[in-house]
């Protein structure tokens, strides 16, 4: 097997931050590439979300 | 600690509807709304401290802190851990079980060491007499004068001709 | 017996896990209720010793909710 | 955001794009070209200076073009990085070389056009495919008139119209007129479930977000009336059908089952006309139309796909099978989110901790190689001893506790407390620049306790504690005032009182801080072993994965045989063979060296706490002790026996499961059936439990179609309340539609009735088309049966893990921590989280494993500082507190000839019941003295109420 400590995640939206931080969690050095200027993608956009309305940013 | 609280608040002529024990868990926004509520009015409808039906209104003040004192002598707090040590252990936690062991053995406590304190605050501002005093502590002849023969005896209180004062 | 214009006083302990957590939810689902309740957050209703509530109506409290 | 932000190990390159990937599973090299942002990330202070003055208007695309902004610009003040970037297309001196304004005006000297492109080559073991989903195209949209009509809005747009820090500052308003609507229309299935666009499929969420817009907006305006057109409503999730009941009463919203097929214009308003499913036609006026966009595949799709080496399904996402939901075509290329399918922010969430876990199983070797471990300053022992000097930050939130809360007068009267020596109101105290403004002034002004008036410390304790940490500052010297959850947001129609009350909340708060005493941060080792209860195929995969993780694993079977209900499943809803995955599972784990498998065992009795269990099994009369650092729960769920429908009396009344075992068999079950009638919701929504089973109706139509392969000719009838084949699954039901399995809606008023006649059975239903009662003679009659909990009730009391009100466990928070429970250490994945299909449960085991490998893989855990400390001078060994103790935490100890009570820090929960029982006030919760309490006590009353007798100072 690979000696490779880091990892690529491609895109900067809740599953690729989600992931990043799990990544980082368990010991890995993450790059996290992201196409737009900031993090959140989508996510960032919404004021609320289901099913509790609580806030999203 | 509710019962306690309730039956140490009745004591001292505190409306005992004035404080709640209420469960709401974290997903019952709703609920909690709905208690907080409830309480509120009911607290409104009872008026401010000491104005409700059943309450002294003046010696309130002089009464809660006694009462304040008494929660901390430990001869009281004794009583109270050692009953709910034993909650503990049997687990019978009904209500009536609850109410009746706390008046049995904690409230009769609390009550005497109130008095006691009482008693010390009023007579700070100088002798006072017996009738005076028990009235103003709202305890009747036989139990006063049960509380407050040891307290001469340990030279607390010294009996004056107008009455009672401090050693 | 209401006095209209009568403000009570509540003071609250609220448990951290349960009761204040309740109080949080509601917020987020922006239920109203009235602002007469001051919370004090203890870590559970367990910790709450008689003393507190004597003490609190001794600093003017018209009433107590302890929440669990 | 902000985590991933503060994070050492999270390297994030923003305006970055993916050019190639070479090289293999463990060893790729990816090249990646990122775009200058032409401002210095780590100089800008994010003053907003640049955008007034940069000439450059452009849309706000953040904003959903409802906005101008300038070209140099943040896209909302809480961005991730906190910092501001030039748009390269619209700024004047990056196309045409004029123009300098922005950087002369820039006080911090961040912004610098000599930034170029970058090419980076990154080695890395593993990447993973997390682009999200793209937008529905133009096309579609404009067929209900949205460019035309100006009060045809996106729901994107209309999120931003009721965001509070949106265009509208979250006034909602049309867009012709900037008048408040009063009556608002939801299209749904706009660009999805249509395949004249190419979207055959369902995206899942369109329908959940109509409903929480809905209910946004009718907070906002009271008074409005909306109509959402549906044609099925499909809130599958957990908890979601009752957030729509919810909804729907609360707010009133009516729901109209049709699908409006266009929008005209009439003068100022939108008229639609529908027809409804009993053949009625109406039409009516609305001032605004909210078009509920599906998700679309991602723009760049094909370009990733090339790039990658992976291949995409027929609509464009990324192809995956059922049996693993994670992996690409390619090895050690993996996907989450919305790239893999539609899928709402929990599934998302969870398939990317999933994918964490896939990944670190790959990489187990070049674990820890290459990341960067934190170190705090030491603590600043002098200033602690030092007078309080309290630092008070009041927070605006934006407008959440500004709306409504005077913060200026807060923090003005903070400042007349008592040892406040520095006071400031912050407009977002959580963004990271003010994060750092407040650990710079807490430097500067030499303050040793923080008081924040904010939200709950329920949420943001942990954030602001952090930056305390990170500047030697100890962080139990913290205390927070909830002015918003608690007053700002609650009290919204009274800001007199709520201005008054967080006047209070603060004064009770410094009162607190000013007692308030550093506490030590202990940690504790974590035994290397996970116990996962329940093998079936959560359980089977969550043991798997901690264990190619590197860990050893116990897995605790109840029954004989590892499988749970995977073993009924003949095929999966995507046609794979379920008793192959089955068998892989199975194999796997018995083979495995790091799983012990103990089947017909229990769990008795479980002590200790995150790092440190220790579970008691019994098997079969003889129990077995278990030491484990953490644990999964993957019991699982029940099939949902059915009550009635003449179910037990006849034969011919199957459930979905045992009509597949039947099918399973062959040509030969079916030779006399003619007539198969299916009734959906059996028990569920309502009936006897409560909630949406989720994969019913797939599972329904994917036994449908079985039978019309083995018998064409066959009238199959699917009667249901909402057809929930949400996802590609909305495939399987337009195929049983096109090949005559005939659909018939029915409401839970008029539910279908199944009826023994002499010979065989019949279903009554009332025919919404025909407006009356109709009755279908069968030879079968399948219930479609949800699922239920198993029995959780012990396990819940065992492990002091709460459940739902429908029985399932209750997860520490829906969306952002699916698979984690209160109790730490404990994880959670399966049908015993709630009902779910094979795909999500894979996926959400996979999640749980990545979880529960975090404490392994750090090796340590750090311990609640909040515990109790026993005063062994003032202790006089009575035991009550040992004795009350539910955690067992504290001990009695001889010392000399007497007994002293002593603390067990790491069982230690904080709870306090030993310190309100204790006769000589002998203990002291950390951060919870009762001086502590006191003094809030006090500061409760508007006089403070003097110090009080001085029975409370011992």
């Amino acid at each position: 097997m690979s000696k490779a400590g880091a990892i690529m995640v491609l895109g900067g939206g809740i599953a690729g931050v989600q992931t990043a931080l799990d990544l980082a969690d368990l010991g890995y050095y993450v790059y996290l590439v992201e196409k737009k200027p900031y993090i959140g993608g989508v996510m960032a956009q919404l004021d609320k979300t289901f099913p509790t309305n609580d806030c999203a940013i | 600690m509710a019962e306690a609280a309730r039956q140490a608040l009745e004591d001292i002529g505190v409306d005992p509807g004035r404080m709640e024990l209420q469960w709401a868990s974290a997903a019952e926004g709703p609920r909690f709304v709905e208690l907080i509520t409830k309480c509120v009015d009911s607290i409104k409808e009872k008026g401010p401290l000491g104005t409700a039906s059943n309450e002294a209104g003046d010696e309130i003040q002089r009464r809660l802190e006694a009462a304040v004192k008494a929660a901390s002598a430990s001869k009281v707090r004794t009583s109270f851990g050692t009953l709910s040590k034993k909650f503990h252990k049997e687990g019978d936690y009904s209500p009536e079980a609850i109410r009746e062991a706390i008046s049995a053995k904690v409230t009769p406590a609390f009550r005497k060491e109130r008095i006691a304190q009482e008693i010390k605050m009023l007579l700070e501002k100088g002798p006072m007499s017996v009738t005076k005093l028990a009235k103003s502590v709202g305890s009747k002849k036989a139990e006063f004068e049960k509380i407050v023969a040891p307290l001469i005896k340990k030279g607390v209180l010294k009996e004056e001709k107008k009455g009672l004062a401090l050693a | 017996m209401t006095q209209e214009g009568y403000n009570p006083r509540i003071l609250g302990f609220f448990c951290h896990w349960c009761c204040y957590a309740a109080a949080d939810s509601a917020g987020v689902s922006r239920y109203q209720y009235p602002p007469n309740v001051r919370v004090i957050r203890v870590m559970c209703t367990g910790r709450i010793d008689v003393r507190f509530i004597l003490e609190a109506f001794r600093c003017g409290a018209d009433g107590v909710f302890t929440g669990g | 955001m902000v985590e991933a932000g503060r994070s050492p190990n999270i390297e994030i390159l923003t305006s970055a794009t993916l050019k190639s990937i070479k090289g293999r599973a463990g060893n790729f090299t990816a090249e990646v070209f990122q775009q200058p942002r032409y401002i210095n990330e780590d100089l800008c202070t994010a003053c907003g200076v640049c955008t007034m003055y940069c000439p450059r208007p452009i849309a706000d695309v953040y904003n959903e073009r409802l906005d101008i902004t300038r070209a140099t610009h943040i896209d909302f003040p809480q961005a991730i990085p906190t910092s501001y970037y030039i748009d390269p297309k619209a700024c004047l001196r990056v196309n045409y070389q004029t123009c300098n304004l922005c950087a002369q005006t820039c006080t911090a000297g961040a912004i610098d056009f000599s930034q170029k492109p970058k090419n980076m080559k990154l080695k890395v073991g593993s990447v993973i495919l997390a682009p999200g989903f793209g937008r529905v195209g133009h096309d579609v949209l404009e067929k209900f008139g949205y460019g035309r009509y100006q009060d045809v809005v996106t729901s994107y747009e209309f999120e931003r119209l009721t965001c509070a820090s949106g265009p509208t500052e979250g006034h909602l308003v049309r867009p012709s007129d900037q008048a408040t609507p009063k009556k608002i229309a939801f299209l749904q299935c706009i660009g999805s479930r249509d395949v004249t666009c190419g979207n055959g499929y369902c995206s899942s969420v369109c329908c959940m977000y109509a409903i929480k817009e809905a209910s946004v907006a009718k907070e906002h305006e009271p008074d409005l009336d909306i109509s959402l057109f549906f044609m099925d409503v499909r809130t599958q999730g957990k908890g979601f059908d009752a957030a729509r009941k919810r909804a729907e009463e609360k707010y009133g919203l009516n729901v109209i089952r049709a699908r409006v097929p266009k929008i005209d214009q009439i003068d100022s308003k939108l008229a639609l006309t529908w027809t409804t499913d009993d053949g009625e036609s109406h039409s009516d006026l609305f001032d605004m139309v909210v078009l509920s966009v599906g998700l679309d595949a991602p723009e760049d799709a094909h370009a990733i796909a090339d790039i990658a080496g992976i291949e995409l399904n027929s609509y464009d996402f990324c192809k995956t099978s059922h049996g693993a939901p994670l992996s690409t075509t390619k090895n050690g290329i993996y996907v989450a989110g919305a790239f893999q399918g539609p899928k709402d922010i929990p599934e998302s969430v969870t398939q990317a901790s999933g994918v964490a876990a896939i990944a670190s199983e790959l990489l187990k070797e070049g674990r820890g190689s290459q990341t960067i471990t934190v170190t705090y300053p030491d603590e600043d022992k002098a200033l602690e001893e030092e007078e309080p000097r309290i630092g008070v930050f009041v927070c605006h939130c934006g407008v959440n506790i500004a709306g409504v809360v005077d913060v200026k007068a807060v923090r003005d009267y903070a400042a007349s407390l008592p040892n406040v020596a520095y006071y400031e109101d912050t407009l977002y105290s959580c963004s990271q620049d003010a994060l750092k403004a407040i650990a710079q002034k807490v430097k500067e002004n030499r303050l040793n306790r923080v008081v924040i008036a904010a939200c709950s410390p329920r949420t943001h304790e942990p954030l602001f504690q952090e930056t305390l940490r990170s500047i030697g500052l100890n962080p139990a010297l913290f205390e927070m005032a909830n002015i918003r959850d608690q007053c700002a947001w609650v009290h919204a129609q009274e800001p007199e009182e709520a201005t008054q009350k967080s006047k209070d909340l603060v004064r009770m708060a410094v009162a607190k801080a000013r007692l308030l005493e550093p506490l030590a941060q202990p940690t504790v080792d974590v035994t290397q072993k996970a116990l996962v209860l329940g093998g079936g195929a959560a359980g089977m995969t969550v043991a798997l994965s901690i264990a190619d993780q590197g860990f050893e694993t116990v897995l605790v079977e109840k029954s004989k045989v590892l499988g749970g209900n995977l073993r009924k499943l003949t095929w999966t809803v995507d046609g794979q063979d379920a008793r192959k995955i089955l068998k892989d599972l199975v194999r796997k784990v018995e083979k495995h060296p790091k799983i012990d498998v103990m089947l017909d065992s229990e769990l008795e009795s479980t002590s200790g706490y995150v790092g440190n269990f220790t579970s008691t099994i019994s098997t079969g009369g003889k129990t077995e002790m278990v030491n484990h650092g953490v644990m999964v729960i993957a019991t699982g769920g029940k099939e949902y026996k059915p009550k009635g429908y003449c179910y037990g009396e006849s034969r011919q009344v199957l459930t979905q499961l045992e009509l597949e075992q039947r099918i399973a068999k062959g040509k030969s079950g079916f030779k006399t059936t003619k007539n198969v009638v299916m009734i959906q919701c059996v028990g569920s929504r309502g009936e006897d439990m409560e909630h949406c089973s989720r994969l019913c109706c797939s599972q329904a139509v994917k036994n449908a179609l079985k039978i019309k392969e083995l018998k064409p000719d066959a009238n199959i009838y699917i009667l249901y309340r909402d057809m929930r084949t949400y996802g590609f699954s909305e495939d399987l039901y337009r195929e049983a539609r096109q090949k005559g399995v005939r659909f018939l809606r029915y409401t839970p008023d008029n539910r279908p009735e199944v009826v023994k006649q002499a010979r065989g059975i019949k279903v009554n239903v009332y025919d919404r088309l025909l407006g009356e009662e109709i009755s279908i003679p069968a030879n079968l009659v399948v219930l479609s049966t949800g699922i239920a909990p198993g029995e959780n009730e012990n396990l819940s009391k065992l492990l002091k893990v709460p459940l739902t009100q429908d029985g399932f466990f209750l997860e520490a928070h829906a969306k952002l921590r699916p698979v984690e429970v209160a109790v730490d250490g404990v994880y959670l994945c399966g049908l015993a989280h709630g009902p779910k299909g094979l795909e999500e449960a894979v996926s959400q085991a996979k999640a749980a494993a990545a979880k529960a490998a975090i404490p392994l893989v750090k090796g340590k855990v750090a311990v609640e500082p909040i515990v109790s400390r026993i005063d062994k001078a003032t202790c006089i060994g009575c035991g009550i507190c040992a004795s009350l103790c539910p955690f067992n935490a504290i001990q009695m100890v001889k010392e000399g000839k007497r007994k002293k009570a002593e603390t067990i820090t790491a069982s230690c929960k904080g709870c306090g019941i030993c310190a309100s029982h204790c006769p000589v006030l002998a203990i002291s919760m950390g951060g919870f003295t009762d001086e502590e309490i006191f003094a809030q006590i006090h500061a409760f009353s508007p006089d403070g109420c003097g110090e009080g007798s001085e029975a409370e100072k011992k």
